[in-house]
């Protein structure tokens, strides 16, 4: 049983499907917050950050140049953190090309287009006691929202955060204020070694154990999830990117071959996700 | 107050704004009420159930986009069932799209949609992903008039021939769907196009070409179109690059009857409720009492009295 | 260092970048060293000379250019009387380009033109404003054999055959031009469109309809290029929305051997001579001895092991 | 004998032609002057303010706009005023359409890209005393550096500016500066009517007269000059415009029909001009 009617909704029939808005927020602060980092935060209209943890919006990049290429399509950005009374989103962007360059560059009081939210989040339950978020790069972005949830709900996150070195290791503070057990491995010191992510967790639930598992940004510890999933027999949740176009389900542009039900279908990571259940997705 | 109606052949629309076939799913209830659309046209849909092309399936060019889809299917017994029900709950005219490999195919699966609360029926003889190469049947006048008389000869809903860009002479086209007994023109689907990533030397779409949309074919289709209306009699609708009202005036203006927006919808999901009230408004401002006056307004322009300015 | 020779037919460039035809006169020699440059190509002219169209001649689109400059020419005899020596005098490989309405006058004026110091001739058998309706000799294989093979017995100079984009199967036409005779192609001129002012409901254009350029049409002349090249064993001069050294590298790469800038000129004089040193710089960074290595990368790619990523 | 003999090396053979730049100026300022009218200062590269009164810049107007129109092709403006010295140049536009209003949402430090000087200027005489310069709206963006010229080489110069509304007299002071003699008419008192601009021009020639008639920027007042010209005997020249793609005389579009030696040709305002002669140009 989700713990978030607003991902109730999303179910068809009876229940009315979750709205979703095609407007502009306004840019409150986009800061450089470590190397290619940026964090943007915009004041929305009314109802459209009423959003759940991995959850996502399409941004219209523009960019001032005639002369250049241009992104022509919106991107999708994982929500970092929403607050619906105070209509706030806050967006933690790595800029990897055309669309997010374009994106460093707007300022305080400017208009970006925004679409959403869109997308399947992660499912919490009411029952579990205890979580385990194992986040690397950007996928912090994605998965902040979810501590922030379990601990609404009173379900303890332990937080295995990795980057590439100690300064990129982005919003550590918020897991924490989110009453997370958070630990850090970079690759600098090899840390970050699958071997030793695979101690870190196998203690961790020994101590305590895991009723789900959440990861997002890294393909290897996908599949050490994956794995380690299927022999504690703990359910998990991963949550995706694929190149996008519509965002909602309308142009079949961003299909991953998920396995469900015994067979390979490929489905639309902005409608059937961005989050899939571990075991439904391969590692590649 | 605009009268936004317009006439296709036999079927009145309310207004001449819908979607083009693949750019829009029922999803689009979840940003606005599709309902005050003039009418919808889902994806195109095939007998079998196919699973389309390898990813990536979309690149950006420069005000354009190139999709190599390759129209997955869940097949026409899947349609009939689950999707169809749905589309005709919008209670606005529903227009099948239909993609077939021979013309028996496309005279089949017609048969079989032409069921009670279908509209009518697109045929998508234009898709440039589906034969080799990108040949398609509306690429000669020949394949084009074989192709809709077996369709007419299938059923007696409305047809809408949507043709294909990729062709020398797509005014003779028109005419052979014409004289099949097509009973409109969709003008027209995606330029047969491709984009290399200049790091790994590789195709950018999974499927090597694709098919190009968005304003940066406007000027191309506005031309087939305004050649298209003056070579026949049955209505024609726009399909290419509209991205706001002034593009379906400019369209209507070169003949056109109606207007389908296609990438728009991916850039701005409300842009079809935008441009609806934008047509409107425009109609209004210049004391057009019928959308309709705007159509074939070049057409019928004398020509400019001097042109050195 | 890189060499960034390449060979056309007999012709040996210093390197693959020169002027599209009409993009580019003796006038950009004020702006930089001509020189530098791997070849020249002068506006197309012809035997007679016409005034061209009406104004406006060209109109803005999405990433594009529409003009109906209407091949202005002071005729054969003055240009080769006053505009050819300027031209001889650059130092660097000189190729007419010439047009005609019929094959004869098309043998007559490459004739006449075959002139010590010209390094070869461009054939325009594809500009759209020429012949009614845009209709050109290059929208059809067996037209275009007629008039390359009459064009090859009137002279011993290389022949560059510009074709035209605004056919059904551009494969076959390069291939119908490479058994004519000609030494290469030029892949392609502008694809027919138009542009409606929606205030007036005029044509943009003084002409009503225009050739359109620029980055809007890349994507589908990439796609051209690549089909040709696999279908004719002549070298292909890519045309077609090139504005950086990177779209370069996407045409050669998709099998072209060097590459003519057109729109480009007009946003920004300066750019061909930074096509080249940033071309320079891309072959340099990747270890690229020779430029040649680019030509045709993507054709010789095995299909990507796997393309669902 | 033209005084400035940077437009003497337009002229082919022998002299070497004038270098045309295509590079980026900083933009010094930009303010909204009065109505739609604004005033841009750029500092540009060694060389590229080397100009003459009547040439012109293409500027490249970027705007921020993925989802609207952009302008494709620059945007010709005319000098308002030049500085080699100092590498200023200065310009004075009108917004009416989608260049102009790009342009003028460029800020302090900004780069925008220019191409110049293009086109053949103005010509004074050394001989010429007097000269009349009629200027409407944009137009005294245009003939503004001419009165500067021709002060500096003792010259007077007599002006009428004309305009809509007195608060849209631009550049008055930059006239009077100069040292001409100006007179302002506007259309919301009526003085600026034929008749009177005519009988202005019948009293200032017949007290001192004219050697040379320049104008800018009215068809009206272009075809009264015209006429003056021949029943008095003044030549004179003007600035026309024509929509254009090079700038350079490259592309033909902007040909305009042009009476030279009996007959009409289609010559090239980039080219050819902007500035012609005053009995070469038909009103229109
Ligand atoms: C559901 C979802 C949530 C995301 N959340 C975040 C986030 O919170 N923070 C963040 O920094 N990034 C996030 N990403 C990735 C982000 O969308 C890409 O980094 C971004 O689109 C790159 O755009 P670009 O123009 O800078 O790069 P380019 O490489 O120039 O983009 C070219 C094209 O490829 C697409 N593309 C490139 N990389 C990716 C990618 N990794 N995933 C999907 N499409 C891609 C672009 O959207 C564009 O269509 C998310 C992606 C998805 C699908
Ligand atoms: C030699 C020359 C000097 C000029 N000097 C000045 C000046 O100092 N100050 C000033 O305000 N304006 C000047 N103009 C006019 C100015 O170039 C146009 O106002 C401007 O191009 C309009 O662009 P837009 O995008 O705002 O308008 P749009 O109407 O959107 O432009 C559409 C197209 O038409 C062209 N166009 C529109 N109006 C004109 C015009 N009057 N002349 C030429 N092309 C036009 C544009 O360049 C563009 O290609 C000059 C024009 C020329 C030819
Ligand atoms: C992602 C995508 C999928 C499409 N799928 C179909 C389709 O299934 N059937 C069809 O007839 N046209 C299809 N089209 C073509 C569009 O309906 C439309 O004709 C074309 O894109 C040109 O219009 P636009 O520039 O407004 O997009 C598709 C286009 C896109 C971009
Ligand atoms: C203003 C203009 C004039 C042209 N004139 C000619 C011409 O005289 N002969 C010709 O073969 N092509 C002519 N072309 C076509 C170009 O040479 C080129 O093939 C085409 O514009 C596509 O390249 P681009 O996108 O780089 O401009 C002209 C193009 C433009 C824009
Ligand atoms: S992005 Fe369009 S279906 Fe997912
Ligand atoms: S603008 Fe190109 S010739 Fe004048």
């Amino acid at each position: 049983m989700p713990v978030h009617d607003h991902l109730a909704v999303r179910e068809r029939g009876g229940v009315r499907p979750q709205p979703i808005f095609s407007d502009h927020g306004r840019v409150l602060r986009n800061d450089h917050v470590a190397g290619e980092y940026w964090h943007m935060e915009l004041e929305v209209p009314n109802g459209m950050a009423d959003a759940a943890p991995g959850q996502f919006y399409q941004m219209m990049c523009e960019s001032r140049a005639t002369s250049g290429p241009m992104p022509f399509l919106r991107r999708p950005m994982s929500i970092y953190h929403f607050d619906r009374q105070r209509r706030r989103l806050e967006f933690l962007y790595k800029i990897t090309g055309l669309g997010t360059t374009a994106l460093a560059q707007y300022r305080c009081g400017d208009l970006l287009g925004l679409v959403g939210p869109l997308g399947v989040g992660f499912r919490l339950q009411e029952l579990w006691k205890h979580i385990l978020i194992v986040a690397r790069g950007v996928g912090l972005a994605t998965l902040a929202p979810l501590a922030e949830a379990a601990h609404q709900h009173g379900i303890r996150s332990t937080v295995i955060l990795s980057a590439r070195s100690p300064d990129l290791l982005l919003s550590k503070d918020r897991f924490l204020k989110n009453g997370a057990a958070v630990s850090v491995i970079v690759d600098t010191d090899r840390s970050s070694d699958v071997e030793n992510v695979e101690r870190l967790i196998r203690g961790f639930h020994a101590a305590y154990p895991f009723d789900a598992f959440f990861t997002c940004g890294s393909n290897r510890l996908l599949k050490l999830l994956k794995t380690l999933s299927r022999e504690l027999n703990v359910s998990g949740q991963v949550a995706i990117e694929q190149q996008m176009a519509c965002g909602l389900g309308m142009c079949f542009c961003c299909v991953r071959p998920i396995e469900r039900g015994g067979r390979i279908e490929q489905l639309r990571v902005c409608h059937d996700g961005p989050v899939f259940a571990l075991e439904e997705v391969n590692s590649w | 107050m605009v009268n936004m109606a317009v006439k296709i052949g036999s079927l009145t629309l309310q207004n001449p704004i819908m979607p083009g076939s693949g750019c829009c799913s029922d999803e689009i209830d979840r940003v606005y009420d599709v309902t005050q659309l003039g009418a919808f046209v889902p994806k195109s849909i095939e007998i079998v159930p196919r699973e389309g092309n390898p990813v990536p399936r979309v690149a950006e060019t420069p005000q354009g986009l190139l999709n190599s889809i390759g129209l997955p299917t869940y097949g026409l017994p899947y349609f009939l069932q689950h999707q169809l029900p749905v589309y005709l709950r919008f209670g606005i005219p529903i227009v099948v799209s239909v993609s077939a490999g021979t013309a028996e195919e496309f005279a089949s699966i017609c048969r079989q949609v032409s069921l009670p609360g279908v509209a009518g029926i697109e045929i998508n003889i234009s898709c440039p992903n589906k034969e080799e190469g990108g040949r398609a049947f509306a690429m000669g006048a020949d394949s084009t008039l074989r192709v809709v008389k077996a369709i007419r000869e299938a059923t007696s809903k409305p047809i809408w021939a949507k043709l294909t860009p990729n062709t020398g002479d797509i005014a003779e086209v028109a005419v052979a769907a014409e004289a099949g007994g097509a009973d409109a023109l969709v003008v027209a689907n995606t330029f047969l196009g491709m984009a290399i990533d200049t790091e790994t030397f590789r195709p950018k779409l999974g499927n090597i070409t694709g098919g190009l949309s968005g304003p940066a074919i406007k000027p191309i289709v506005v031309r087939m179109v305004y050649q298209c209306a003056q070579a026949v009699r049955i209505p024609i609708i726009a399909s290419g690059g509209i991205m706001n009202a002034a593009d379906v005036v400019e369209y209507m203006a070169a003949g056109a009857s109606a207007a389908q927006v296609g990438t728009a919808n991916f850039l701005d999901p409300a842009v079809m409720p935008k441009i609806l009230s934008d047509l409107r408004k425009f109609c209004q401002d210049r004391g057009f009492g019928n959308v309709t006056e705007l159509i074939g307004r070049t057409l019928r322009l004398e020509p400019a009295t001097t042109l050195v300015a």
